[in-house]
């Protein structure tokens, strides 16, 4: 371990994971003297009976339910917002619970910052008048797959993002109640965006041991847990360790600079309407390759995450940094069939992919020029090697 | 004045890079498999393209094919056709246009021109029996389509010109010839990006004539009669134009208002065809030749104007609470000045007025009020300031801005003027239609909501009706004939005629696979083969002819996918799938998941929609 | 955007259970009472503690309690089911009745429990910590060896107690606990 | 006496002019106060027209055909059908 130079760290939320983990949250509650929350949530997740399983968790307690909100679909609007911010203050609500992943707690987090600033002028936020004060309390519920984006302290709202440390979460409840996935897809891109996010988080130029520690223990639940996760989707324990590990990554993450490979797919996915976890799996490869072309330091501790112990000490130490990438590619060969491997396979136009490296680099305030964003986006395409 | 006995099959390859052309022959097999127009078009790019490529790149090919009815003296036979891959969706996109260019390249002897590669310098091309001659724009370029269709008529009959918003390479611009157009999927963008100002063709070098002159004169007796007697065709289009379907939509409830929020507006017969027809003395204005006679011209506050038509006033009329009529001409007068289409650009309009009301764009647009609109027409064409995002239509300024969900697009066409929640067998076929949010795909709202043929809310038999007009429609644009003549060949044969409309609900509503099974569309086919000289079979005649329909159909569906169109765009915008209209208290949406898996099995398409090899195999449409 | 889509939801109540969880404090509370006087490590426990020791053991937020503590003459009684109106020295809160589910039909050691944060304390911990020593205890002499090696961290071997003892005690207690 | 309800009907695409119906306001249409129960073609043949079947008829937004009953309040639109494009 070198000597840590200057870092910050936060972790604002509060986590609670494990059996009967939701009937904590009106104990929790009576803690931020709240008895009234808003629940959002999406249309898919009330449907499919999680929300009746929600809602037996308040079984006798003092907490009344001000209303579930559940137009949520797949797309954080500011229209959604301002009618969940109007419902919240119709019923005199006092706090806010997100159930589900993405959207829905963006959803919640632009609501609690309308409510909490008490205005209807959402974007004067995003363009530079800084979240001052503590918000409402905000707590997230995962739900089958995650966008690995709930616990971090960022909110997209109409395609713009802001980040502030009062947007973490205050609580986030894991409970194996919730987690287990409907389907593999959606365990795959779940698995993939937290591997991206903590690799990207463990190979990052600034060395700070709290980043380390967080993306260690993600890699390690994912090395374990990620094969039998694909296999058995339903399977609550696997789902509940997964689940554990979306939180640590996403943690990591929003802790580091953001990785060229979740600036690269974020750009992809608004430009092609195809979800973000698809191409950080083609990405994610390549990034490593042109790193490891380029002769950049990758850290043995991405290797010792992922291959345990005693295959860390057995290996010598000048492969171990090599096998490490390894380990990471044979993770993501588990999910075959599942995802496409290349973008030619996704059918994304060869034009486009200028402008998006333009993007992904200028949104990165220049850490990666436009000509690595360029070639790696490139050899991603025709899956060439380097 | 030499003669061509129905078709001479003869085509202009155009390689604007090398300044080169070459004549080639039409393939028999392609003839009679793609009939012409959109099909043969289509089929052309098919053989050349090869998927990926940049719509604004010189790769890009536009294809302008006029169709074996041309020039014959049969009905409303005087519009041609235009593919490429379009700028604004990135999929195949086919146009129709009845400009006089049509004719006059028909008649300079040219079944179909192809266009491809990038001229170094502007230009545009003359084309005579002879060939193309490389001709310098420098003295056109950057005048309006007016000015610059003006200056190329002096060389020959007909001609097609872009205005700026196409040199500015505005994604929804649109090809002007004559006062008509060729609007949807930003073709005029395409033909800027090739520095391509304009073709004009010489034109009455050659006469058409049919090669069965008896059977043809024979069905195009009947064809005359059943226009002259339709109520709709001599009726309501013949006085008032496409724009009597202002009341009915409004009546109906599928009016766009206000971003497609509410159905209908109490003040919406002050834009409708009746009253225009009143306030300026309408004439006629159409396409040459015409028999339903559905273009007018009339004289505003002094000056003679296009009346616009209805997909116009609905989307930079009602769409934008605007309801004065004399405004939305001169807002129509100003985009074919630019060269911009209207249903693009009142839908781009309506989101960047939803957007500015909801904080996440900073402009004076405002529901209800025209100021600002005219300017920001004039920045979108010229792309300066917030026009040159909003010349990217409104999918990608809800990409860069937010406000995904109320920018009313379909695979980034922006909607025609009718609110899918009134017909959700028209929402189906909003969402599966091949070039985006287009009416004319399968123009089901009429069954739906104008005639009343088939409940507009029941999803049952929706998936086989869309499917089967979509086949009907696309025969009938692979003539090419008017599309407006479906009315009369529909509704006109006895059979239809005699049974009283709510019979024919009935019949739709629980055995649509016998009811339109039973539609006698005999009349196309009949003057395809006479034009050809070709025996028809009076039933199987026209089961080929939908076959070929459904051929072109799905060849331009699998052009697309290989583009990477698939299920995830066959949708509609989160409007129609969540909230209600404001006219409608019971609120309803449009159930698409429920029809859309029906509707890929019919089609022969696996569950992410595209399709299967059998279904390839059986159209005999070659795999490459 | 109309509300009365999204209807206010008062918290449901789950009777079975909170019947079920009265009777066991009430069985417990009773069996403390009778174990201080059978059993002589309970007493020593109960010894140290000071003359007005009053424990009041709920579940949160308004489930049922169980009080006990010294009466006048420093004997350990069950005070019945109502805090109010007494000096509660040590409180001890389940979070929720699930939680006190979990407790109580032994899918988790009273020790587990604490573990897994089940329990907040309100008063000296090593009180609250021998008030857990005691319910061991108690829960040996109330319940048959296969449940009561679920409730208790580890099973008394002979050594500690031996089966004569045992059995006595068990035999007292429940003659006290259930007669008045 | 049966009870006496108002229904407006609004008439398009020239037709009130074939009616000559003087100072005819389109926007609010014609009032008519029918005994209840009564059914469009009864309101219909009581307004004036008289060839009922080339016309289309709306009421909130749904099509109706002349035989259907009439309400209290009901605003019934009449206009020629057209087709769309």
């Amino acid at each position: 371990m070198q000597i840590p130079d200057y870092y910050e760290f936060l972790n604002q939320a509060k986590i609670i994971s494990g059996k009967k983990a939701m009937e904590h949250i009106p104990f929790e509650l009576r803690g931020y003297d709240a008895q009234k929350p808003l629940v959002v949530t999406s249309r898919a997740l009330s449907e499919s009976g999680l929300i009746k399983k929600f809602i037996g968790a308040f079984k006798d307690s003092a907490v009344t339910l001000g209303g579930i909100f559940n137009d949520v679909r797949d797309y954080a609007g500011i229209g959604l917002a301002r009618d969940a911010a109007f419902l919240y203050r119709e019923r005199g609500c006092d706090s806010i619970i997100a159930v589900g992943n993405g959207p829905e707690v963006d959803v919640a987090k632009a609501v609690n910052i309308l409510v909490a600033e008490k205005t209807d002028d959402l974007f004067k936020y995003f363009e530079g008048t800084p979240l001052k004060r503590h918000l409402k309390p905000l707590i997230v519920v995962p739900a089958c797959c995650s966008s690995g984006m709930e616990f971090t302290n960022t909110v997209t709202v109409d395609n713009r993002s802001l980040t502030s440390n009062f947007l973490y979460p205050d609580l986030a409840v894991l409970d194996p109640r919730m987690t287990p996935a409907k389907s593999r897809d959606c365990v795959a891109e779940s698995t993939v965006i937290a591997m991206a996010h903590a690799v990207g988080a463990a190979l990052t130029d600034i060395h700070s041991p709290m980043i380390e520690a967080y993306a260690h223990s993600a890699l390690r639940y994912l090395g374990l847990h990620m094969t039998k996760g694909l296999k058995k989707p339903g399977h609550v324990e696997t789902s509940l360790a997964l689940h554990n590990a979306y939180a640590l990554a996403a943690l990591a993450f929003s802790n580091a600079p953001a990785g060229m490979v979740h600036l690269l797919a974020v750009e992809l996915a608004r430009a092609t309407d195809i979800s973000a976890g698809k191409f950080m799996r083609i990405l994610l490869p390549y990034k490593m390759a042109h790193m490891m072309h380029k002769k950049m330091k990758i850290r043995d501790e991405l290797f010792l995450a992922l291959a345990g112990y005693d295959e860390y000490a057995a290996t010598p130490a000048k492969d171990r940094s090599r096998a490490g990438v390894e380990r990471v590619l044979a993770l993501l060969a588990g999910l075959k069939g599942m995802m496409p491997e290349t973008m030619k396979d996704l059918k994304v136009p060869k034009y486009k992919l200028g402008d998006i490296a333009k993007a992904a680099s200028a949104r990165s305030g220049k850490r990666y020029s436009e000509a690595d964003c360029k070639t790696v986006l490139e050899h991603a395409w025709e899956g060439r090697a380097f | 004045m030499q003669e061509v006995i129905g078709t001479n099959n003869r085509m202009l390859e155009i390689d604007l890079t090398a300044k080169k052309f070459q004549v080639t022959e039409v393939d028999k097999k392609d003839r009679d498999l793609y009939l012409g127009g959109k099909g043969l078009g289509l089929k052309l790019l098919y053989d050349r393209m090869e998927p990926g490529l940049d719509p604004l790149g010189p790769d890009n090919m536009i294809a302008f094919t006029m169709g074996i009815l041309m020039g014959t003296g049969a009905p409303c036979s005087g519009r041609f056709e235009a593919i490429t891959k379009s700028p604004l969706t990135g999929a195949m996109v086919t146009g129709t246009c009845g400009g006089p260019f049509g004719m006059a390249v028909k008649t300079s002897g040219w079944d179909a021109i192809i266009v491809k590669g990038k001229c170094s310098a502007p230009t545009y091309l003359y084309i005579d029996s002879k060939g193309v001659q490389f001709k310098p724009a420098k003295g056109i370029w950057g005048k309006d389509t007016e000015a610059a269709q003006a200056a190329l008529l002096k060389e020959g009959a007909g001609a097609i010109v872009i205005g700026p918003a196409g040199e500015n390479l505005v994604k929804y611009a649109n090809i002007a010839s004559g006062h008509r157009f060729l609007g949807r999927g930003g073709i005029g963008a395409v033909m800027g990006s090739k520095n391509l100002k304009g073709i004009v063709a010489r034109g009455n070098e050659f006469k058409i004539v049919p090669a069965n002159k008896k059977k043809f004169a024979k069905a195009n007796k009947r064809f005359f009669k059943f226009i002259n007697k339709n109520p709709i065709t001599s009726g309501s289009y013949r006085s008032f134009g496409t724009n009597a379907n202002v009341n009915l939509s409004n009546a109906s409830g599928i009016l766009p208002v206000r971003n497609f929020t509410g159905g209908s507006h109490g003040e919406a017969h002050k834009i409708s065809g009746e009253t225009m027809a009143e306030r300026f003395h309408t004439k006629y204005d159409t396409c040459k030749p015409c028999a339903i006679l559905c273009g007018h011209r009339g004289t505003i506050n002094g000056k003679e104007h296009h009346i616009p038509e209805y997909e116009t006033i609905g989307l930079m009329g009602s769409n934008l609470e605007i309801f004065d009529p004399a405004q939305i001409v001169e807002w129509n007068e100003l985009c074919s000045k630019y060269g911009m289409d209207t249903i693009s650009t009142g839908g781009t309009l309506a989101w960047a007025m939803e957007a500015t009301e909801k904080g996440l764009i900073k402009t004076n647009l405002k529901f209800g009020s025209p100021s600002g609109v005219s300017e920001m027409i004039r920045d979108i064409a010229y792309r300066k300031g917030m026009g040159n995002d909003l010349a990217e239509g409104s999918r990608a300024a809800s990409k860069k801005y937010g406000g995904e969900d109320f920018a009313i697009h379909v695979k980034g066409l922006e909607m025609a003027a009718y609110d899918p929640r009134g017909c959700v067998g028209h929402g189906l076929s909003y969402a599966t239609a091949n070039r985006g949010a287009c009416h004319l795909s399968s123009v089901l709202f009429s069954l739906e909501a104008y005639l009343g043929m088939a409940s507009p809310y029941a999803t049952r038999w929706k998936p086989f009706m869309v499917k089967f007009m979509e086949n009907v429609l696309s025969a009938v644009n692979s003539l090419h004939i008017c599309l407006f003549t479906a009315y009369a060949v529909f509704l006109e044969p006895p059979l239809i005629k005699l049974t009283p409309v709510p019979l024919i609900k009935q019949l739709n509503q629980n055995l649509s696979l016998v009811a339109l099974n039973l539609m006698d569309v005999s009349l196309w086919p009949e003057l395809w083969h006479a034009v050809l000289g070709k025996t028809y079979i009076p039933y199987l005649g026209m089961l080929k002819f939908i076959k070929a329909g459904e051929r072109v159909h799905v060849l331009e569906r699998y052009m697309n996918t290989r583009e990477g169109i698939s299920r995830k765009d066959d949708t509609l915008p989160r409007r129609f799938l969540t909230e209600g209209r404001k006219c409608d208290q019971k609120e309803h949406t449009v159930p698409l998941e429920k029809m859309l898996g029906k509707y890929y099995r019919l089609r022969g398409y696996d569950a992410n929609g595209i399709p299967k090899k059998r279904t390839l195999k059986r159209l005999n449409i070659a795999i490459q | 955007m109309n509300i009365n889509n999204y209807p206010e939801i008062k918290a449901g109540k789950d009777f079975i259970s909170k019947i079920y969880v009265a009777i066991m404090l009430w069985i417990v509370g009773r069996a403390i009472q009778a174990a201080s006087r059978v059993d002589k490590e309970v007493k020593k426990e109960f010894a140290e503690f000071p003359a007005d020791f009053m424990m009041c053991m709920s579940i949160l937020p308004f489930g049922p309690h169980m009080v006990v503590g010294k009466d006048k003459n420093g004997k350990v009684k069950y005070m019945g089911w109502n805090p109010q109106g007494k000096k509660i020295t040590l409180t001890m809160n389940i979070k929720s009745m699930a939680a006190a589910m979990q407790v109580f039909t032994f899918q988790e050691s009273t020790t587990t429990a604490f573990a897994h944060d089940r329990f907040t304390v309100d008063g000296d911990i090593v009180q609250g910590l021998a008030v857990v020593r005691v319910l061991n205890i108690v829960e040996v002499y109330l319940l048959p060896k296969i449940i009561t090696k679920l409730a208790v961290k580890r099973y008394p071997k002979w050594s500690e107690m031996s089966p004569l003892r045992k059995w006595v005690g068990r035999i007292i207690i429940y003659v006290r606990a259930f007669t008045f | 006496m049966a009870q006496m309800i108002t229904v407006r009907i609004k008439f398009f695409s020239g037709i009130d002019k074939e009616l000559k119906l003087e100072n005819y306001d389109p926007s609010k249409g014609m009032s008519l106060s029918i005994p209840s129960g009564k059914r469009l073609k009864w309101a219909l043949k009581h307004a004036g027209l008289t060839d009922f079947s080339s016309y289309a008829y709306f009421r909130s937004g749904e099509r109706i055909s002349t035989w259907s009953k009439l309400k209290q309040g009901d605003e019934v639109s009449c206009l020629k059908p057209s087709g769309g494009g």
